[in-house]
């Protein structure tokens, strides 16, 4: 198998939302006047769902580990940048001889129940999350060394791995209400140390939490509480940013531009960050289709006007995306692959390619984090250079079907830049090796191209480096452009839609399932 | 004996797509006190029409009366509007009417007592208790056995015969002056019919009731009737007590009705032809087309009025009345 | 009055009679009764008036339509309706008007397709249940109740996501949930027909099962069958419209109404007519066929139908 | 009992006719609505069997028997010496040119989409007894005359008919096949007494050009019956309660119930109605569902005794071919 | 009629199990493999075969077909309808609570298209052709011609966001809080009752017209009741009859309609849980949904047949 790669990062999941790397505020929150202010409740709009119970954080996957953040808090925390930083863990220290790290943990934490935050129940804790097998499988054991000391154990070295234990899904429950009172019990009576405790649960439609009078951190929260809206139709969203009073929502995260453009008003102001482009990713199942030829794929970039893609479906909002890593990240690349448009550049390469006349072939949209327009908007470009392109728009199911079990033509999928950018290349571009052993990434690459497997190895290298390092990452990125692996169409951004006497609350900030930092968050009274 | 009801000229049609309908053209005819009238004639002749518009239930639209008067115990009867209080208290409290069809004239979703009994409550304004207590002595007059029982069930669980005689004594619930009996037997077996019948003509005699039989079946109108009017094409064509009637038809299509009914060794002599349409008829007498008996005056001139022959016979024959003023 | 006689020697009148022209009932102009009842209500009138324009719109879409269908124009997007573009354009710039003269394409194609297919299907199948009687009726009867038991929606949900979504797979998605209703209307329809004397003559005359059930059967079902199938075509197309608001409808590019008005739902604030307008053409198309369908229930009303001289 | 005697068109023998009756959670059968129980009888070439009765007693059953509508639940049923009790639809379909069946209702029995040339055509064509379009048209028009008819009338639809003319229409369309045997069914219940005539007439002509053509010509109306029949069948509950030669019944009425039924019948004529002697029943007629032990009639008899509400009455010769099921007899 | 109560419910039964095998199968056509869905939103970036074929085993999708079947449906009769796959809760508790909400908002809306459809069928009868006739029928086009989810939103933003008169989304059962849960149902409800009005409105119509034509009514008339009560006592409740039936077919349509009401209006009931459970693979809460609302569909058929013979005395059940 395949050593050490974690990605402690909340969903790829298709029509999942957020948290992502790279900070890019348009509108700056509006000068915050004051101290923080104590009251009130802070209501944000969830797209999905969310029927998940909650209590049992190793349990909760996708999206729904978001919404553990007011009563769960994890060892530490991650900041979108890919920053590590203390939290119920006040001080880790790696051996990379050995393989492991031990974390020192906080001795003034205290869960909702009553009982303590020690050693043995974060070593129990991250022992149920191996068990559930969620974990990084590099992760083989963990011990407890001292009272407030645990020591994890780890196969192989991977300079990613402490953002998994600042995953929610790693969030800390009480031991004595678990084995007390069972885990069906527990499933539905989340307790954890953080500045919230689930008031009242109603699937579907919200969960409530109401403040921890005795969270460890004196004098916060601030709040009274926090309510996440399950709001799934689009329109229902706008309405309830725009709803005042008691229906009025303070916070929608979105990846829609024109919802961003909708809602714009003074009453409220966007806290937006790059999340990586959306990409045609070609297959590389059938090395006879024409997409195994790098001219096809280099014609198809220059066949794309970005540009007029960003102005008509942007709002202002979306860029044009030339590289897989956005600028923000470290591992963009010198501006060299600009491909820009030039359609007669496009017919060219395809003429070479040994297709004057063009081909057929198909755009598979991702659903939900693409813009179905933006499809409809390069089948028509492509049209333009004689390739002509079916469109099909599976649900989630479907489009998962093909990203396990490939597929022909291109997906049109968002590539999330994750904060530890190594993991991002390990998410989208692993490589299935023969059928028996193979391993299975975000993306089905059969190793039938051999750019993939200079990639496979690349990608090795630089996630195994002790220290994440710039130019390993670089060399990756590179051998993706060079050969096309994927094109990039455009940068989208998440974006959080918040009201103006919010303040304080992070929620661009913080990734690997943060998304906020409840305790520190505020409402003025207007 | 009183004179009951006069009509006079009444003329009644129906709107269809293929055109007005003159389903009665210029009817007359009265009813005494206690008289058992026939109305015969074939089907379609507009026997039905004419004692729904007597009592205003013409269905409105398509149908209309158009032109005459039916004056009741001395009210112009049309006068009043369709719905108006005073044509609603004579319908089923002064002239009841009993219709063909036992099936389907009783309502299905409501106990028979309960609909005899709304004719009570309507009517007389006594209440329901009452109203039950008279509904079920009536069933028993008509002769329907546990009449206690029966007067909860609902109508399918009546025989046809049964069925018809709730309608009857329905009709009789009132003490009208006046019964209208549309085909009330028409649509039961020989032997249901024949007593069915005589339970009528015992009752009507006994509260000495008009009764106004419409029916083809010229037997029961031998049997039962005083006078007589034969109805074809939406006219009477001829009037006249049954013995007269039947020993001396004036009119040549009274003539062939009779000669229609199957005698023991007698040939059968049809009508030949088939009854007209009733729509765009001309002035002409309607049995023209089929008459044996036509002179070139008679497509010429309109039908003349029913005219007194003899007695108490009237008749619209051109040919025979001219015949008679010819002699 | 005419006189024109026919001599012939008809047997029961008696020897040689004159058989006079007013003796048949005045010849119907079957079409022109037809006409009169059909149209007898005004709104039935307007509403056949717009399935003919509708309809018309549709074939001559290409002399109509100012614009393509696909024409896009990424550098005038969402443009407000002005003398070019008289409803704007939609979110890539292409003809909010035309697509939605191209959108009656689909949606009379769903409306009618969808119909078609499920009426074929649940007639056949109604018929054969009617007429079959016993086990096998019984059999089908329990299935039809079954697949009538399952919420449409939820039904054509499930199926719109097996199937791809073109046309077709709308149209089967939505003909699913509609053809048990055939059944059930076709199976009452024949069990009633088959108390009729002439089903009874037809087996006297020794006529083939085959025979009596698409001779003398089916065409006495046709009626309610067509009031029903102008019924369902407008249910066919708002099906269509809930399938894209659940992201099942018809695929983009195709103009479809329903994909529209759910895609332009998203510019309700800004560009209202982008929804508005093709919400109103489903609605003015549905409310269409749903008078006809009213008309045509009057007109094929047998009870209504000016019978003979009773 | 009446033997099935050679060169009959048709012999009924001890037939039975039972439709079950199913109620309950399986709809199992529960009972048996005896519609004929233990019927006989023939009728012979060219001759008119007039069949009366109530509703209800099985007059249309015992018709639809003979064409083979109903398989019989028992007993024998022969069409021109073969017995056809058991045959088979292929089998059926041979015969059925050969008998036709004239129903009492003149609007449901014509299918109201075909033409009125249609109609009468079909049995030529289902049996293809024509070889051309041009003898098709021909035959029908033909059929058209011979049941008074115009042949102008062939595109018409049926409801453009009257209910006199409809009935024609069902003639013809019997006479097509040039059968042996027609079942008239209440041809004449719903017409018209002038168009009742037309009709008897029409079946008469038809009979007196045709000697081989037989009737059977079921009718509650016992005048009709009278007037066109050879002999009479009186039906009550099932069974048949008398037969016997038409001019010999009318005469001689046996049955208490034949007697009561043709008392029923008034007379149009004022003056002997005045004379004559009726006799009113009282109660309904039973259901076949339950009908009453012994014979049939007695509840509603005015001359039954003890035996009756105990034993059927078999149907016995009281001399000269008139048969009569009656203890009192 | 106990009989026939059990037989229905027998045949009830038959219906469910015909039900459950065709979504049983017609869940498994679906393109896209819940496990891999479920693996795919794991923290893992890596996964291996085995893991895969671990979890399928743990959910216990890796047996046969009819195995798969069988279990369920054993278990289902039981009460038990399993557990999530994707999100791991207990799916009969869930239906639970949900199918309270769905049937208050569709028991409300059904209601309300009983008792409007007929009164405006009837008005429009009875005057037809008139003004009020045409009106009504326009109106209850209206009903049936525009797409929920259209009409839906329309209201949110003009009685809610401009009109600030409802709230735009959420539910709260009567019980909890009456008033919130009155303004918070008044759209949703609006929304789901116009297919059922409209519908009802226009079956009502042509039974009165029919039923007025009836030989009975004539036989009412001429009793001499005025229009009123031959209306009131002789026409409504025979008109009623055809649209008493219709009501089984109108529960589905209200049911199924859940789907797109509940979305727009957020209120967690059964239709969004059913979206939710379609667009992830969700097999068993799919199964288990769609079940419980044939089952709501069948068992409300029943309750209208019982209501049937209860207005037709006629009607016989044994
Ligand atoms: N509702 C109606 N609409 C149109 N025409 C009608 C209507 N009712 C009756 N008619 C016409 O009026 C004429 C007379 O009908 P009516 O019912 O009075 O005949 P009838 O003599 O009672 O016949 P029957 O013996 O069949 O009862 C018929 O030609 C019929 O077509
Ligand atoms: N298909 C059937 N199923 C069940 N019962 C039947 C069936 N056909 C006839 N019966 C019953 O058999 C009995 C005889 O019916 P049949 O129709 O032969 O009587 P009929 O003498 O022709 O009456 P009518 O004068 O009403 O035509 C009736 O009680 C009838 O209810
Ligand atoms: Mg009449
Ligand atoms: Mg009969």
């Amino acid at each position: 198998g395949r050593d050490t790669k974690a990605n402690t990062q909340s969903s790829p999941v298709p029509g999942s939302s957020p948290s992502a790397a790279g900070t890019d505020n348009t509108a700056a929150p509006p000068a915050v006047s004051g101290a923080p202010e104590y009251g009130g409740v802070l209501r944000i709009v969830n797209t999905s769902e969310g029927a998940t119970p909650l209590g049992v954080p190793w349990e909760v996957i996708g999206i729904d580990v978001n919404l553990i953040t007011p009563y769960g808090e994890a060892l530490l925390l991650e900041k979108t940048s890919g920053e590590i930083e203390p939290w119920l863990a006040a001080d880790w220290k790696i051996d990379t001889t050995n393989l492991t790290v031990t974390f020192t943990l906080r001795q003034d934490v205290k869960f909702t129940d009553g009982s303590d935050f020690n050693a043995d129940v974060a070593a129990w804790n991250i022992q149920q999350a191996i068990d559930a097998g969620i974990i990084n499988p590099a992760i083989s054991g963990v011990s407890v060394t001292g009272p407030y000391e645990i020591k994890v154990q780890l196969d192989n070295w991977s300079n990613t791995i402490l953002s998994t234990f600042a995953s929610h899904s790693f969030s800390m429950i009480s031991k004595e209400a678990f084995e007390k009172n069972g885990i069906d019990w527990a499933r539905e009576n989340p307790v954890g140390t953080g500045p919230f405790k689930l008031k009242e649960y109603v699937r579907g439609e919200r969960i409530t939490y109401e403040k921890n009078e005795n969270y460890w951190q004196a004098g916060k929260p601030y709040l009274d509480g926090v309510e996440y809206v399950f709001i799934r139709d689009v329109m229902t969203q706008n309405a309830a940013v725009q709803a005042s009073g008691d229906q009025g929502v303070d916070v929608l995260n979105t990846n829609s531009a024109e919802q961003m453009i909708t809602l714009n008003s003074p009453d409220i102001y966007l806290d937006k960050m790059a999340i990586g482009p959306v990409s045609l990713v070609p297959s590389s199942n059938n090395p006879d289709s024409p997409l195994s030829k790098l001219e096809v794929r280099q014609a198809i970039s220059y066949a794309i006007d970005r540009q007029s893609l960003v102005d008509a479906r942007g709002f202002g909002i979306l860029t044009p995306a030339t590289q897989f890593i956005p600028d923000t990240w470290g591992a963009h690349l010198p501006d060299s692959y600009n491909l820009s448009y030039n359609t007669e550049k496009a017919k060219e390469l395809l003429a070479q390619a040994g297709y004057p006349n063009g081909f057929t072939t198909k755009l598979i949209a991702m659903p939900g984090m693409v813009d179905k327009d933006m499809v409809v908007a390069v089948q028509s470009m492509l049209q333009a250079v004689g390739i002509n392109v079916e469109l099909e728009f599976p649900d989630s199911g479907g489009y998962s079907n093909y990203r396990f079990n490939g597929w022909e033509g291109m997906l049109v999928q968002h590539t999330r830049s994750l904060p530890a950018i190594a993991n991002t290349f390990g998410l989208y571009f692993d490589v299935k090796k023969d059928d028996a052993t193979g391993a299975y990434s975000y993306i089905y690459m059969p190793s039938t191209w051999r750019p993939l497997e200079e990639l496979y190895n690349a990608e090795q290298a630089a996630g195994q480096a002790i220290e994440p390092d710039d130019k390993l990452l670089q060399d990756v990125h590179k051998i993706i452009m060079d050969n096309m692996i994927c094109i990039p169409l455009y940068n989208i951004y998440d974006a959080f839609i918040i009201k103006n006497n919010v303040h304080d609350t992070g929620f661009s900030q913080w990734g690997a399932g943060t998304m906020f930092l409840p305790a520190d968050a505020w409402k003025s009274s207007k | 004996m009183e004179r009951l009801l006069t009509v006079s000229g009444l003329t009644t049609e129906f709107r269809t797509e293929r055109g007005t309908v003159k389903a009665v053209n210029d009817v007359s005819y009265h009813v005494d006190e206690g008289e058992i009238i026939g109305l015969v004639g074939e089907s379609g002749c507009g026997k039905s029409v004419s004692q729904l518009s007597v009592m205003q239930l013409i269905p409105n639209p398509p149908g209309k009366i158009v032109a005459g008067s039916v004056e009741f115990e001395g009210q112009d009867l049309l006068r009043y509007g369709r719905e108006s209080r005073e044509m609603c208290a004579i319908r089923g409290g002064r002239i009841s009417m009993v219709f063909q069809e036992p099936m389907t004239s009783l309502n299905p979703a409501m106990t028979i007592c309960r609909q005899m009994g709304e004719v009570l409550t309507e009517h007389l304004g006594i209440d329901k208790a009452e109203a039950r207590e008279r509904s079920v002595d009536m069933l028993s007059q008509v002769g329907i056995p546990d009449p206690g029982k029966r007067a909860d069930d609902y109508p399918h669980q009546l025989s046809g015969g049964m069925r018809q005689r709730v309608m009857v004594g329905m009709s009789m619930l009132c003490n009208p002056k006046m019964i209208i009996a549309d085909e009330a037997t028409t649509a039961l077996d020989a032997t249901i019919q024949a007593q069915l019948l005589e339970l009528m003509y015992e009752m009507v005699n006994k509260y000495h009731t008009a009764l106004v039989m419409v029916t083809h079946n010229l037997g029961i109108v031998a049997r039962y009737v005083h006078r007589v009017n034969v109805m074809y094409a939406g006219r009477i064509i001829e009037s006249g007590t049954v013995r007269e009637l039947w020993a001396n038809p004036m009119h040549p299509y009274t003539e062939g009705l009779l000669k229609c009914v199957p005698k023991l060794g007698e040939r059968l002599v049809p009508i030949k032809g088939m009854p007209p349409s009733l729509i765009n008829r001309p002035p002409t007498c309607p049995f023209l087309p089929r008459c044996r008996l036509r002179q070139k005056s008679c497509f010429e001139e309109p039908v003349p009025e029913l005219t007194h022959v003899e007695g108490d016979h009237y008749t619209t024959c051109r040919v025979r009345l001219e015949g008679l003023t010819d002699d | 009055m005419t006189t024109k006689t026919d001599s012939i020697n008809a047997p029961g009148l008696g020897g040689e009679v004159d058989i006079l022209e007013e003796q048949l009932l005045p010849p119907v102009n079957e079409f022109r009764r037809f006409v009169k009842v059909f149209f007898r209500r005004k709104i039935v009138l307007i509403g056949f008036i717009i399935v003919v324009l509708i309809v018309a719109m549709a074939i001559f879409a290409d002399v109509i339509a100012p614009f393509g269908p696909y024409e896009q124009d990424l550098h005038n997007v969402l443009a407000a309706p002005d003398s070019t573009h008289l409803l704007g354009t939609d979110s890539l710039g292409r003809d909010l008007l035309s697509r939605i003269i191209y959108g009656s394409r689909v949606a009379l194609s769903v409306g009618v397709i969808t119909v078609l297919l499920s009426a074929a299907v649940g007639t056949l199948i109604g018929l054969v249940a009617g007429y079959a009687e016993g086990a096998l009726q019984s059999v089908i009867m329990r299935l039809t109740d079954a697949m009538m038991a399952i919420p449409s929606l939820i039904l054509s949900l499930i199926v719109a996501s097996i199937l791809n979504r073109g046309v077709l797979g709308v149209v089967i998605a939505v003909a699913i949930t509609l053809f048990p209703g055939y059944i059930r209307l076709i199976n009452g329809q024949v069990l009633s027909v088959k108390q009729n004397d002439y089903v009874m003559a037809g087996r006297s005359m020794g006529s083939h099962k085959a025979r009596i059930m698409f001779r003398h059967i089916l065409p006495n079902c046709l009626s309610p069958l067509i009031v029903q199938m102008t019924m369902m075509m407008g249910v066919a197309i708002l099906s269509e419209a809930s399938l894209s608001f659940l992201g099942l409808g018809i695929l983009p590019p195709t103009a479809a109404w329903g994909g529209m008005c759910y895609d332009g739902y998203k510019y309700l604030m800004m560009r209202p007519l982008l929804s508005i307008a093709p919400g109103l053409a489903i609605m003015v198309l549905v409310f269409s066929f749903n008078m006809v369908g009213d008309g045509l229930r009057d007109a094929l009303d047998p009870k209504l139908r000016g019978t003979s001289s009773n | 009992m009446i033997e099935a005697a050679r060169g009959n068109i048709v012999d009924i023998v001890n037939l039975k006719m039972y439709f079950p009756v199913r109620r309950g959670l399986l709809k199992r059968k529960i009972a048996d609505v005896k519609a004929l129980d233990d019927v006989s009888f023939s009728i012979r070439p060219g001759e008119t069997l007039g069949l009366v009765g109530e509703s209800g007693c099985g007059k249309t059953t015992v018709g639809r028997c003979i064409v083979r509508l109903y398989r019989p639940t028992g007993g024998i049923v022969m069409f021109e010496g073969a017995d056809i009790s058991h045959s088979g639809e292929s089998d059926l379909r041979q015969i059925r040119r050969k008998m036709a069946l004239v129903f009492q209702d003149p609007y449901s029995s014509l299918d109201p989409r075909m033409s009125s040339g249609d109609i009468v055509g079909e049995p030529l064509k289902i049996h293809h007894l024509v070889k051309s379009k041009k003898e098709y048209d021909e035959r029908v028009a033909e059929l058209f005359i011979m049941s008074g008819l115009s042949p102008d009338m062939t595109d018409r639809y049926p409801h453009e008919f009257s209910g006199g003319q409809r009935q024609r229409l069902s003639i013809a369309r019997a006479l097509a096949g040039d059968p042996s045997l027609i079942v008239c069914d209440e041809p004449i219940s719903a017409l018209d007494v002038s168009m009742q005539a037309q009709i008897l007439n029409l079946l008469q002509e038809l009979q007196s050009k045709n000697d081989r053509l037989s009737y059977l010509f079921i009718s509650h109306d016992l005048l009709a019956v009278q007037y066109i029949s050879q002999r009479v069948a009186v039906m009550y509950l099932g069974r048949v309660v008398e037969i016997s030669d038409a001019g010999e019944l009318y005469a001689n009425t046996l049955h208490p119930y034949s007697i009561a039924l043709l008392s029923a019948q008034p007379l149009p004529d004022p003056v002997a109605e005045e004379k004559r002697h009726r006799i009113i029943l009282t109660g309904d007629v039973p259901t076949p569902l339950n009908p009453p032990a012994g014979c049939a009639f007695h509840p509603r008899c005015p001359r039954a005794k003890k035996e009756c509400s105990e034993s059927v009455p078999p149907l016995r010769d009281a001399g000269g071919g008139h048969f009569v099921a009656c203890h009192c007899v | 009629m106990l009989t026939y109560i059990v037989r229905r419910l027998i045949h009830a039964f038959v219906v469910i199990v015909i039900v459950s095998i065709a979504v049983f199968i017609l869940i498994r056509l679906l393109p896209g493999d819940p496990i891999e869905m479920l693996i795919s939103q794991t923290q893992l970036t890596e996964t291996t075969p085995e893991m895969i074929e671990a979890l399928r085993h743990d959910k216990g999708l890796d047996r046969p077909l009819p195995v798969q079947y069988a279990d369920w449906f054993v278990q289902m009769i039981r009460g038990d309808f399993g557990t999530s796959i994707m999100r791991n809760f207990d799916i009969g508790k869930e239906i639970g609570n949900r199918v309270t909400v769905t049937l208050m908002i569709g028991l409300s809306a059904f209601v309300i298209g009983l008792v409007l459809g007929p009164i405006l069928g009837i008005v429009s009868a009875v005057r037809r052709g008139k003004f009020v006739d045409n009106l009504v029928t326009v109106i209850a086009n209206i009903g049936i011609t525009a797409p929920a989810f259209w009409v839906g939103i329309l209201l949110i933003f003009f009685f809610g966001v401009r009109l600030k008169l409802l709230p735009i989304y959420g539910y709260t059962l009567p019980w909890d809080d009456f008033w919130m849960s009155f303004k918070q149902s008044l759209m949703p409800i609006f929304v789901t009752a116009l297919g059922p009005i409209a519908t009802t409105a226009r079956q009502t119509r042509s039974s009165v017209l029919e039923v007025m034509s009836e030989d009975y009514i004539r036989t009412a008339w001429a009793k001499g009741l005025n229009e009123r009560k031959v209306i009131l006592r002789h026409i409504i409740k025979n008109s009623l009859l055809p649209v008493v039936t219709l009501q089984g077919t109108m529960l589905r349509m209200v049911v199924g309609g859940s789907v797109v009401v509940e979305t727009v209006f957020v209120i967690p009931g059964m239709g969004k849980m059913m979206v939710d459970a379609m667009l992830s693979h969700d097999y068993p809460v799919v199964q288990a949904v769609t079940v419980i609302m044939t089952l709501v569909v069948v068992l409300s058929s029943l309750i209208v047949d019982l209501l049937y013979g209860w207005l037709d005395p006629r009607i016989q059940y044994d």
